[in-house]
């Protein structure tokens, strides 16, 4: 059974996505996402567990053996975001079942459980697979998911939002075949190891060069890297509250991390960080995605918009990290990937809250509130404060590990960029504070009965949840820290540097 | 407090005058005695004779004057800074 | 060994058409259809990979000559399947967005939203004059 | 770690704890006894550094005794033993504990051998002797006080500063001969320069020593400035800079105090100029030099201190200092007259007293060295010296025109401790011997030779003459009551005059400036952050067509720049 743990990683969710549609009963379908998520949590941890006690566990799908075969590799590069994912789904599915309630009409409730199995193993197999087409087939897979959920927001602007993503995103995908299709005509094979291996020399290659380009301009997409960031702040503000909690703390993360497998272990530092210096181009789209990310978000009317557009800022942070290509920035980068993913998981999450007590989430509509809702807004300043990055807090911790890496390697301008944004975070998370604290609710709200259904526990305990792990994670950062430094070594020791 | 206002030593003018005189017949013993003993001299001017009894007199003259001059500058009213004061408070 | 390099230049050509349509093309489907071509571009650009010259279909049979390379083929037609799901998808919202806007002009779609107000009340058109970040025109986008 | 309690200074401070807890005669007994028991302590104690803490990963040493800090610790407990004989009438705590504890720092700071240690005692002797000023509970001494602590303050500052930047640039914090190459030792200097009243960082001294009470005086006299000199000439001996700052020190202040009418502050400006000599001596740096400054250091705490106390206990007994009032003391306390000429005729440099025999070291080493103007210089001062403090001081108090003023003679331990210090100024001038034994370096210097005194004598007695001369035809400035600007005018006048026009101005300017100023702000502030908003040209929804071409954009962008 345990041998079998890869393929179950990915296996599980997606064998619950169908079942999904198939039952009608009415609770059933969020089981079955329990069930996938809770699953995934299992398989990954015991399959994180194996590799820190016996190394990289490769598993031949169908027994097929690699190059021909598709090979799932989980290492120490991809057992954190693993675990990310599955826990954010298990949280999650916590959380969804009386937002899905209170937002989804019943006959599309399945369906969206069916498409939340099918993103979650979508992006347990993109992170899972050792085989570069099929993990284009994965990202197509989490992604035509992704679509889905989103055009089911409760307003129309969602369907806009989710067609603007479909085809930035599917262009996005075709750029990272194109990129696949030229490696592979390049070297006949498609397998990750086997790759690496045969492009350890040739880099003078200019079909090489140019899939290298074409897989890292798709991949921005999905990251959402300034400036093809555009889709981001409609697709995660527009979605139904448990969707962009979900995919806040997932998509991007798992793009990241693709984003990390293709450039260290299949194409290698050398080629492109020394051949092609991507990671200048990747710095300076990073400062300007800290700068203009946290800029807009400081003058965003709407609490979830506001936090899409801080997700584009704390993307640079990331991608600033894996540019550096040095081990504490990777390591930085990583863990800033985590935290951020629990932090605006937890943000997104109080937001959907919020959209369910009162409608909407306008910052004008919060006024005056925090005296009203004291649970929901102290939970959403104490995230609010990880992402500006104030101790105790998880962001501090990988914001402090990115400094010293941007330092390690001179790279001042960055710093400032990234101080800048941290700056500019402290006066968004302050906007909502000074709006949700020190303003006078609005007279409509006084006359008005409030009649806001009574909080549902399951959600605050999700959001609390995640909260109190920003700040764990802020006070002992032992754990998320072991993964990130383990997962940098192992990218950067066979990344042939 | 003192009781008796006795009228001291000092106080007849003429006793003062001969204070005043007596200073005046050591002033010109301490030339003689240079005259006599003599003395040495580190610098030029310095060996000079009465150089030092010229320089204090001199000199002290000059910074009476110069003080002189100098109060003309300097001298406010001896609630100058008081007025700052009240005004600050 | 490989089918001559006039091949690529059309395959490119291809992509660029798509592309070109979906950039230029207002109509939500007929930046669908765009999209299609370019995909198809890829597609035919993946198989012409495994081309051989004079080879036959990848048949293994007794004295079979030289074959084309089936790998590439089997991956196109996985990647065919998603790009149908992408089509499917893609025309699916394009019917949604006409049922609720009235339009598949992404210009005139734009104008709409911002003119009309939402249909929840919570969400209508709430003018903040003078706020200290600004002002937002018209609906809002909540 | 035991040995940091041999510390004579820490002696008193923590001494000074206990005076609270006593009353009348079993209090003035004990603070008889404090610097007795530290001044038996410092005769004991052998020369060598001990008392070594660590602290925060710095090696401090908190007790350096050699000959140098032995003489200045020495004269400072000395002065501590007459000072508090001379307060012994004071039925003031807050005065005693304050005036002990400030000579306790000041000589933990002479021991300190680190700048660490030296910061804290030299920031001690500030917060203590404030209290001395403020002790006096008047409006103006409140106020002076308030700016002396500051100016204190500011100084210790600059020395904790000074002692970041050794440690950040040499590594270490040892308190040795600093130079002046870095910014350390500027740093350093100039907190040395504050305490040590060099010329237009000099107002504190002029500003607050008159303001503090009769005994208080007396005290302060003895301890901020002469830390100050033992410092410099641990610090900075040989640096020429010092010889200018002293021959400048000992000039200006003779002009102001022939002009001023308050006769504590005339020796304020008197202290100044002595200090002046000091500075010299330190800056000549020979070992002559040295010595003399040392020395002179030792007589000057003594006869200064008997200044003071002569004129605190007029002040005492009259209740005002002020020339312009006095004259004809000399009927009501002949006593406190006689030794107040014994004080002047010393710091006049007279042939048998100490004043004689310090000074000319430092003279003479400043001819040694062959620097003839600075040793004019200094000659010409001395004739002011003669001035100041040997003639204005004792004549407008005790003698010139019959105020009228009756009083009695000061109380038995302001004589007792006066007398003690006449003795003393008498006893160095006299037999110089062992005053000499104790300096840094040996001595072979000679003060009475037939050519030094005839000249010295000369000096005074022509000077004396010429006040006699001037005087009597009515030629000396007469005292007047003012207030003289000085350099204080600049924090005391200027600065809160310009705050105030500055302020108004700034006023003014908000608002005729201000609206069109913020109107043009706000429309560029719009203007650059439209883009951001919700609805501007980066915030908004991006259309298909602009994500597209990003991307394309993008992707060629990168093709362009990477692939080669």
């Amino acid at each position: 059974m345990t041998a079998q743990l890869p393929a179950l990683q990915v296996a599980i969710p997606l064998a619950c996505a169908p079942l999904c549609v198939l039952f009608r009963v009415r609770f059933v379908p969020w089981l079955l996402f329990v069930v996938a998520a809770v699953g995934s949590l299992v398989c990954a941890a015991l399959l994180a567990g194996r590799v820190a006690s016996e190394g990289t566990v490769r598993y031949a799908m169908g027994d097929w053996r690699a190059p021909a075969g598709i090979e799932f590799v989980v290492s120490a590069f991809n057992t954190p975001v693993l675990l990310l994912v599955s826990l954010a789904a298990t949280v999650t599915a916590g959380y969804a079942r009386r937002s899905v309630a209170a937002e989804i009409e019943p006959r599309r409730r399945r369906l969206l459980y069916a498409c939340l199995c099918l993103t979650l193993a979508g992006l347990l197999g993109l992170a899972v697979t050792g085989d570069v087409f099929n993990a284009f087939v994965f990202l197509e897979i989490s992604s035509l998911a992704t679509y889905t959920m989103i055009a089911m927001g409760q307003h129309r602007r969602a369907l806009l939002a989710a067609f603007r993503y479909v085809v930035i995103g599917t262009v996005g995908a075709v750029f990272v075949l194109i990129g696949i299709g030229l490696a592979y005509a390049v070297t006949g094979t498609l397998n990750m190891a086997d790759l690496a291996e045969r492009l350890a020399e040739g880099h003078d290659n200019r079909a090489l060069q140019a899939a290298v380009v074409f897989v890292f301009v798709g991949l921005a997409v999905k990251m959402a890297v300034f400036p093809l960031h555009a889709w981001l702040p409609g697709a995660y503000a527009e979605a139904p509250s448990v969707v962009s909690t979900f995919i806040a703390a997932t998509g991007t993360k798992v793009a990241v991390y693709v984003f990390c497998r293709f450039a260290f272990t299949v194409f290698g530092a050398a080629l492109v960080f020394g051949v092609l210096r991507i990671d200048r181009i990747g710095l300076a789209l990073a400062a300007l995605a800290m700068l203009v990310g946290s800029a807009a978000a400081c003058f965003q009317q709407d609490l979830r918009y506001l936090l899409a557009w801080s997700s584009v800022a704390q993307i640079g942070y990331i991608l600033a990290g894996v540019s550096l290509a040095t081990a504490s920035g990777v390591s930085a980068a990583y863990l800033h990937l985590i935290n951020h993913a629990v932090t605006k998981a937890a943000l997104f999450a109080a937001a959907g809250l919020l959209v369910m007590q009162l409608g909407s989430v306008r910052l004008s509509a919060l006024a005056g509130l925090g005296r009203r809702m004291p649970w929901t807004f102290a939970a959403i300043v104490v995230a609010g404060l990880g992402l500006v990055g104030v101790p105790p807090t998880a962001g501090f911790v990988s914001k402090w590990a990115l400094v010293t890496a941007l330092v390690e390697r001179g790279m001042w301008p960055v710093l400032v960029a990234m101080l800048a944004s941290s700056l500019l975070a402290l006066v968004y998370v302050g906007r909502i504070i000074e709006v949700v604290w020190f303003r006078e609710p609005p007279a409509s709200a006084e006359l008005e009965p409030t009649q806001s259904p009574a909080t549902p526990a399951s959600m605050v305990a999700a959001i609390w949840f995640l909260v109190l792990l920003t700040v764990y994670f802020g006070i002992d950062p032992t754990f998320p820290g072991g993964l990130a430094d383990a997962a940098a070594s192992a990218l950067l020791g066979s990344g042939g540097e | 407090m003192n009781r008796t206002p006795r009228p001291g030593w000092l106080d007849d003018p003429r006793n003062v005058t001969r204070i005043v005189y007596g200073l005046y017949a050591v002033c010109a013993a301490l030339l003689v005695a240079e005259l006599v003993i003599g003395r040495k001299a580190e610098f030029g001017i310095e060996a000079w004779f009465g150089f030092y009894a010229v320089l204090g007199f001199i000199a002290y003259c000059g910074i009476v004057y110069a003080a002189k001059a100098l109060r003309r500058l300097v001298r406010r009213p001896e609630t100058y800074y008081q007025d700052q004061d009240v005004r600050d408070e | 060994m490989i089918a001559g390099l006039y091949v690529y230049w059309a395959l490119f050509a291809v992509m660029l058409i798509g592309l070109y349509v979906v950039i230029s093309h207002g109509n939500l489907v007929k930046k669908l259809l765009g999209l299609t071509v370019f995909q198809v571009g890829v597609f035919l650009f993946f198989i012409s990979v495994g081309k051989v010259a004079g080879g036959s279909a990848p048949i293994i049979a007794e004295g079979a000559g030289p074959y084309s390379h089936p790998l590439p083929q089997v991956l196109i037609l996985t990647a065919i399947v998603v790009g149908v799901a992408t089509l499917a998808v893609g025309l699916a919202l394009a019917v949604r967005i006409f049922e609720s806007y009235g339009t598949v002009e992404e210009d005139e779609l734009e104008r709409v939203a911002d003119e009309q107000p939402e249909p929840n009340g919570a969400f209508g058109a709430q003018c903040v004059p003078n706020a200290p970040f600004g002002s937002e025109r018209g609906g809002g986008r909540s | 770690m035991s040995d940091v309690l041999l510390n004579p200074g820490l002696v008193l401070i923590v001494g000074a704890a206990g005076l609270p807890l006593l009353r009348g005669r079993a209090q003035q007994l004990y603070l008889l006894a404090l610097p007795l028991l530290a001044l038996a302590l410092l005769v004991r104690l052998s020369f060598g550094e001990r008392g070594r803490l660590s602290l925060f990963g710095l090696e401090l040493v908190t007790i350096r005794l050699d000959a140098l800090s032995f003489v200045f610790a020495l004269a400072f407990l000395i002065a501590a033993v007459l000072a508090v004989i001379y307060s012994w009438h004071l039925r003031d705590a807050t005065q005693h504990v304050s005036a002990v504890i400030y000579a306790g720092a000041a000589t933990a700071a002479l021991l300190a051998g680190d700048l660490i240690t030296l910061f804290v005692f030299w920031e001690l002797t500030a917060v203590a002797s404030a209290v001395l000023i403020w002790a006096r509970r008047s409006q103006a001494s409140y106020r002076a006080g308030l700016r002396y602590l500051l100016i204190q303050a500011l100084s210790g500052v600059l020395l904790l500063g000074g002692a970041v930047l050794q440690h950040s640039v040499e590594g270490h914090i040892r308190f040795e001969l600093m130079a002046l190459d870095n910014p350390a030792g500027w740093f350093v200097l100039l907190a040395f320069g504050i305490k040590g009243a060099f010329p237009f960082l000099h107002n504190w001294l002029q500003d607050s020593y008159p303001e503090a009470t009769p005994t208080g005086t007396v005290w302060l006299s003895v301890y901020t400035t002469k830390l100050a000199v033992y410092a410099l000439a641990r610090g900075f001996a040989g640096t020429e800079l010092l010889v200018w700052v002293g021959v400048a020190m000992t000039l200006f202040p003779v002009f102001y105090a022939v002009i001023e009418n308050d006769l504590r502050r005339v020796l304020s400006y008197s202290l100044n100029n002595q200090i002046g000599f000091m500075i010299a001596g330190v800056g000549v740096g020979t070992e002559l030099a040295i010595n003399g400054a040392a020395a002179h250091a030792f007589a000057h705490i003594i006869y200064k201190a008997l200044l003071f106390m002569a004129m605190g206990a007029v002040l005492h007994r009259v209740g005002t200092i002020k020339a312009s009032e006095l004259g004809g003391l000399h009927k009501s306390m002949p006593w406190t007259a006689r030794f107040c000429i014994v004080g002047s005729a010393s710091i006049s440099a007279v042939p048998l007293l100490s004043g004689f025999v310090t000074k000319s070291m430092i003279l003479a080493a400043v001819a040694e060295d062959g620097r003839w103007v600075a040793f004019a210089l200094l000659l010409i001062a001395s004739a002011g010296v003669v001035d100041h403090s040997g003639i204005k001081i004792p004549f407008f108090s005790f003698f010139a025109h019959d105020s009228g003023l009756r009083c009695r003679e000061a109380p038995a331990g302001m004589l007792l401790a006066m007398g003690l210090a006449a003795a003393l100024c008498i006893g160095i001038g006299l037999y110089p011997q062992p005053l000499y034994d104790l300096l840094p370096y040996a001595v072979e210097y000679v003060p009475y030779t037939a050519s030094h005194v005839i000249t010295q004598a000369q000096l005074v007695l022509f000077a004396a003459a010429a006040f006699s001369f001037l005087y009597r035809r009515g030629l000396y400035p007469p005292e007047i009551r003012s207030v003289n600007l000085d350099a204080d005018v600049v924090y005391r006048r200027a600065l809160p005059y310009g705050w105030h026009t500055a302020s108004r101005a700034v006023e003014r300017l908000r608002l005729t400036a201000g609206p069109p100023l913020r109107r043009r702000a706000a429309s560029t502030w719009v203007a650059t952050t439209g883009p951001l908003r919700p609805n501007g040209r980066l915030g908004t929804a991006w259309s298909t067509h602009l994500m597209v071409w990003c991307i394309v954009l993008l992707l060629g962008a990168l093709i362009l720049l990477t692939v080669r």
